[in-house]
């Protein structure tokens, strides 16, 4: 894997001792319970985790949106140019997808814009409102958006679901070859096994909440590997080394 | 008994001095005695007043006789009866350089009541006997009455032509009257007083109960024989005429007594007839409506067949 | 707990810095034309032994309230008709600016001669003055609605109750709440100003009597003494109304 | 195109309408309490030409405008500030409710007092009284804020521009336009008093001059100019500009 | 396959000739051309298209929410209590999960309420606000108030994304029981070929838009006989039949 490595060449690390969530009631929810994560310059980790364990939370705290936990923060995570694709598409309503791209840009650069939104199959929706979108495109603008900005920390939570598998193939191959060209640290949440096999360097998997590591996994199928066949063995070694966190 | 009277609805501002007169009235027991039973409705504004008799809420309230005329022009046939002389007057400190109407050049000039107010117009037509033209000549400021007055006492204003109760207490404080709309009356040629306000009510009203009108006029002339002469009835109001010291009671109370009408009714008619006519040339269509003569009967008829 | 404690303290504060204010600024301006705290509780304290205070105070909450519920109905149901109905938002609009921007004394003076001098008259009068400012402010609500929660409801076939109840109010409150708060403060507004011109009672009829009179004192008084019931209005019914309709909210950022 | 037109002529037909009634009603009514639209119509007519009535109105225009701008600006600040920030709304909440509910009375006189009989003063006025009414609306408007955006934002590190006229001026857009609609017209009523009290121009001036006169017909004439202004303002500047706000909007079901 | 057939038993059937959707620069779109679906009594539909080829759109038109089309609708569709999973959870976020559920019901049943949580695996998270949930969490509940309902129609757009395999799993096991005790319709759209052949009894497949019925599967495999390898084979044939369409 050729690598440019310009930018930030430290690890980036996250200690979340203690994060709790608290009800409406007032009563108080432990989350997040001893976690902790590294981030590798030019890796890219999936987090794996059963339905709210703590994986969006523990993104939130890693781009600075909640800073009401016990623990520590790499200070450099709060200067790096980041990005993010959200759980759901997060657009802003009252502005066209081209705009909404656009605004995440330091500067405005209109043919940037252009070609982001190409690259993931939306040319000529540039003036439409998201109202106007169907979820997966929807969802293809907030990759749009997150992959223009060339960022140095890259945080995505599950993004190609509501996706067609050819899309979300596609889109697959635009993430890696964008990855590969400018040495970015990727961090991934996904519920899909074989797609966290495909892309990952390294798998986090989480317990039950309250979430910590239960056990982590480095992929060490060579890039250029990584055909269906491949994966699906290599997702099903998984499913065996840690049973009852991956399933195949 | 006394239920049996029957009853006279008289719309007043609550702290206006025609309420003096008609608390004295209740408390002399004059409406029993000419037969009716006087019923005070308290209201906080004049336009109040205006609303109510329009609404058929109240059977007399207080007005000037311009209004009363100009309604009877339109069709709307209200009479009016004199109540008090008492009317506004330009006052300045006593030791300003304004002494005259012609001293007024070039002042700030509060008015109260606005461009059509009465004094202010009949003080323009004096005024332009002399070739002056008063409001091009001030800077008149119309407003609120409180406020001028109080505008006077800051300063900010060099003079007020203001109502006589304002006046009275601005007496006290150092400032002078220096010119009186009934000055103007009089270089118009009246020969008496001219009223400043009066008690109106619905003419047909009065057709209908020539008694409780004939009583009510009656008991408000006792009720003034009262006043002018009881120091005691005074005492009464003291509380209700808001006066903050002696020296505010004893000038609201010579004032009063000094406005109290004197002409007989055929003259003071005949002496309003004439300021009407100034005040038509100065005021115009807009202040008097089509008639430029004061409109016929607007003095109430009652009054002269009377005493 | 700790957290509506200090609240409390911080409000407690505020309102003993507002008296604070008030006290030095009138230790610097002649008594007659601001007061002292002192001088006008003096005054509130006496009218209200005498029961003065107490009586037109009544009188102009009864009117305040009964004006207030009329706009907010009438005012609310028009404006969510116009918010949801292309049709008769068209219709409507030209009425609506008319009677937005007719003036409040031509309103309760027309009132006052067609109706009578009436409590009627009165309390018509203001709501009309209010109802076009209520309507403007839920038709925006409704014109913001979530289409989306609509359409669930019409899948599961929501009864009527529930679309109101469940669906249409909860969007809604934000803006009833903004039409609520200013709207009672609005009423009472022009109530003084109905009471001026035709009842012969109230705290609108008391404050201009003493306009006449210039007595700023007793003005500060009745005013501030309608303000404390606003003040305990708001404190022992809106707010804890408001955080009942925010409990579901997340925490902004 | 079509609809646009159809929306025209409905609007049309509800002036026409609102002018028919009127028409109906005075011929039961004496023309003195209740003048037919022709003669209102002669006498707007005949005071435009005599210059009286453009005159008044741009003068009492200019006021209504200054008193907006300023309170839309220090109202929308403040209410978006206690929206926002919990501290704020405790501390300023008891200011907020007091200044809400002083009857416009007070403030005008106060002001006058203060600040002298000038422009100033009544600009002032106008605008205290207004600025509590936009602070409470526009504080609805931020507390319903939708935070996933803002949190978007700062991961993305939106400059402060962008926030603003990005993020957070689209979400208060609906709050803004209830509060300007019945703002300009609550402005537009205290400058009706104001002009009263101590202004020697302005249709409120005039106005009140005719009221005296006890003339329905001038009062009528002036308050329908001035009606005829605002919905031209309506029709022409802010229907246009609500369609640009609401462009991103579903349709409702 | 046993059913109690007690309730509709005609086919309905839905024939939209013409869609379109207006753009904000008023442009029109053709979406749908010339689709016709029918739902036979008691089998299981699942619809596969690209994103943005009309699926949404087609199931909000069968649920009677857009009436701005050529075409025909069965009557009886609008007569029949359905149930829906939206693309997004669209749960009332001033309710609390619990009240959510209720709502859906024509009558009050808390006793129901609690079971249908209970069956999504979130016992004791019926006083939260959705806001308090994750997506996850926040589609079971959506789930939830769809099976609690008992429709005669049940229709799902995407229900099981941002969900862990094993509760993914669960819930799809849930639905098949809920299907088999109750004879109702169910018409599913889905990017997941294998959860299609898992579930359904016809797959239909979708053009790119406009779209219109590209090709129809029956899935013949014996209900009881859908394993993960029986699956995986049958999706791998239906990938051969319907080139670029089916994406095993
Ligand atoms: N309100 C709308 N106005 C204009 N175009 C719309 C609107 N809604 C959807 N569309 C367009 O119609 C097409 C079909 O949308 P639809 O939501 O039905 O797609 P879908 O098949 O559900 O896609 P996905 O798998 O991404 O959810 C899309 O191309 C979309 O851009
Ligand atoms: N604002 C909140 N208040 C209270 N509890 C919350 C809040 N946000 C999340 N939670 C709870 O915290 C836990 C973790 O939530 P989180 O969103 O991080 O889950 P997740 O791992 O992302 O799940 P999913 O895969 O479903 O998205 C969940 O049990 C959720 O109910
Ligand atoms: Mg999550
Ligand atoms: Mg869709």
């Amino acid at each position: 894997m050729r690598m440019e490595r310009s930018l930030p060449t430290r690890d980036l690390t996250a200690r979340i001792d203690r994060k709790e969530h608290i009800g409406a009631d007032g009563d108080r929810l432990v989350v997040l319970d001893g976690l902790e994560l590294r981030l590798a310059p030019g890796t890219f980790t999936c987090l794996i985790g059963p339905s709210g364990c703590g994986k969006t939370t523990t993104l939130r705290i890693l781009m600075g949106l909640d800073d009401e936990f016990d623990g520590e923060l790499d200070p450099a995570l709060r200067e790096a140019r980041i990005a993010t694709v959200f759980q759901e598409p997060r657009l802003l309503p009252w502005r066209t997808v081209a705009q909404n791209v656009l605004l995440a840009l330091p500067r405005p650069d209109l043919p940037r814009v252009e070609a982001a939104l190409a690259s993931v199959g939306l040319e000529g929706m540039a003036d439409r409102y998201p109202a106007q979108l169907s979820l997966g495109q929807a969802r293809r603008v907030a990759l749009a958006r997150a992959f223009a900005t060339e960022p140095e920390v890259l945080f995505l939570d599950e993004p190609f679901v509501s996706l067609d598998e050819a899309s979300a193939g596609r889109l697959r191959d635009l993430l890696i070859a964008l990855w590969q060209r400018r040495p970015m640290k990727v961090l991934m949440v996904t519920h899909n096994l074989r797609e966290a096999v495909r892309l990952a360097d390294r798998i986090v998997f989480l317990t039950e909440r309250p979430a910590r590591v239960a056990g982590v996994a480095e992929v060490e199928l060579p890039r250029d590997g990584r055909d269906p066949e491949a994966v699906s063995r290599f997702a099903a070694e998984l499913a065996r080394r840690f049973p009852g966190l991956a399933v195949a | 008994q006394e239920q049996d009277l029957p009853i006279v609805r008289l719309g007043l501002l609550q702290y206006g001095t025609v309420n003096w007169e008609a608390k004295t009235i209740v408390d002399e027991g004059l409406d029993e005695k000419y037969g009716f039973e006087l019923e005070i409705v308290p209201f906080a504004g004049g336009d109040a007043t205006k609303v109510a008799l329009m609404a058929g809420n109240v059977d007399v309230t207080t007005d000037d006789w311009l209004m009363v005329s100009r309604q009877r022009a339109m069709g709307d046939p209200l009479v009016f009866i004199p109540y008090s002389t008492s009317i506004g007057a330009v006052m300045a400190p006593c030791e300003g350089d304004i002494q005259s109407l012609e001293d007024l050049e070039g002042k700030t000039i509060g008015v109260a009541g606005g461009p059509l107010d009465k004094s202010w117009l009949m003080l323009r037509g004096m005024a332009s006997e002399s070739g002056m033209d008063l409001a091009a000549a001030t800077t008149p400021v119309f407003g609120a009455p409180p406020l001028l007055t109080e505008k006077l006492r800051q300063g900010e204003l060099d003079a007020v032509l203001n109502y006589w109760h304002y006046n009275a207490r601005l007496e006290t404080e150092g400032y002078c009257e220096v010119i009186s709309a009934q000055e103007a009356a009089r270089s118009f040629g009246a020969e008496g007083a001219v009223s400043a306000v009066g008690y109106v009510m619905n003419e047909e009203w009065a057709e209908e109960n020539p008694d409780l009108a004939r009583g009510f006029v009656d008991a408000s002339r006792d009720a003034k024989e009262v006043l002018a002469e009881s120091d005691e009835a005074w005492e009464r109001l003291r509380e209700m005429t808001g006066a903050e010291n002696e020296e505010v009671f004893q000038m609201l109370k010579q004032r009063f007594r000094e406005g109290i009408p004197t002409s007989t009714p055929t003259q003071e008619r005949d002496d309003t007839a004439i300021v009407y006519n100034e005040l038509a040339k100065i005021g115009g269509e807009q202040l008097v409506g089509p008639a430029t003569e004061m409109a016929p009967g607007t003095f109430w008829s009652g009054l002269e067949s009377g005493s | 707990m700790s957290r509506s404690r200090s609240a409390t303290a911080a409000r407690l504060l505020s309102v003993a810095l507002f008296f604070l204010l008030w006290h030095v600024v009138s230790l610097y301006v002649s008594p007659r034309l601001f007061p002292s705290p002192w001088q006008v509780a003096t005054f509130v304290l006496r009218e209200t032994e005498s029961g003065v205070l107490p009586y037109h105070l009544s009188i102009t909450l009864l009117r305040v309230l009964a004006a207030f519920v009329l706009a907010m109905a009438v005012g609310s149901a028009l404006g969510f008709l116009m918010g949801r109905s292309r049709g008769a938002d068209v219709v409507l609009q030209p009425w609506l600016i008319l009677t937005l921007n007719i003036p409040a004394l031509v309103v309760i003076i027309l009132s006052y001669i067609w109706i009578g001098m009436t409590e009627t008259a009165a309390i018509t009068a203001v709501a009309l003055n209010k109802i076009p400012n209520v309507a403007v402010t839920i038709r925006e609500g409704a014109r913001a609605m979530d289409p989306t929660y609509m359409e669930m409801a019409r899948v599961y076939r929501f009864s009527r109750v529930k679309i109101y109840r469940d669906v249409i109010a909860p969007q809604l409150q934000p803006y009833f709440a903004a039409a609520a708060r200013s709207g009672i403060a609005l009423v009472w507004k022009i109530v003084l100003v109905v009471e001026l011109l035709g009842r012969s009672n109230g705290v609108g009829f008391q404050i201009h009597l003493y306009f006449q009179l210039f007595d700023v004192r007793a003005i500060m008084g009745y005013t501030l003494a309608f303000v404390a019931v606003m003040l305990a209005v708001e404190f022992l019914a809106l707010q804890p109304l408001d955080r009942r309709a925010q409990r579901w909210r997340p925490k902004q950022v």
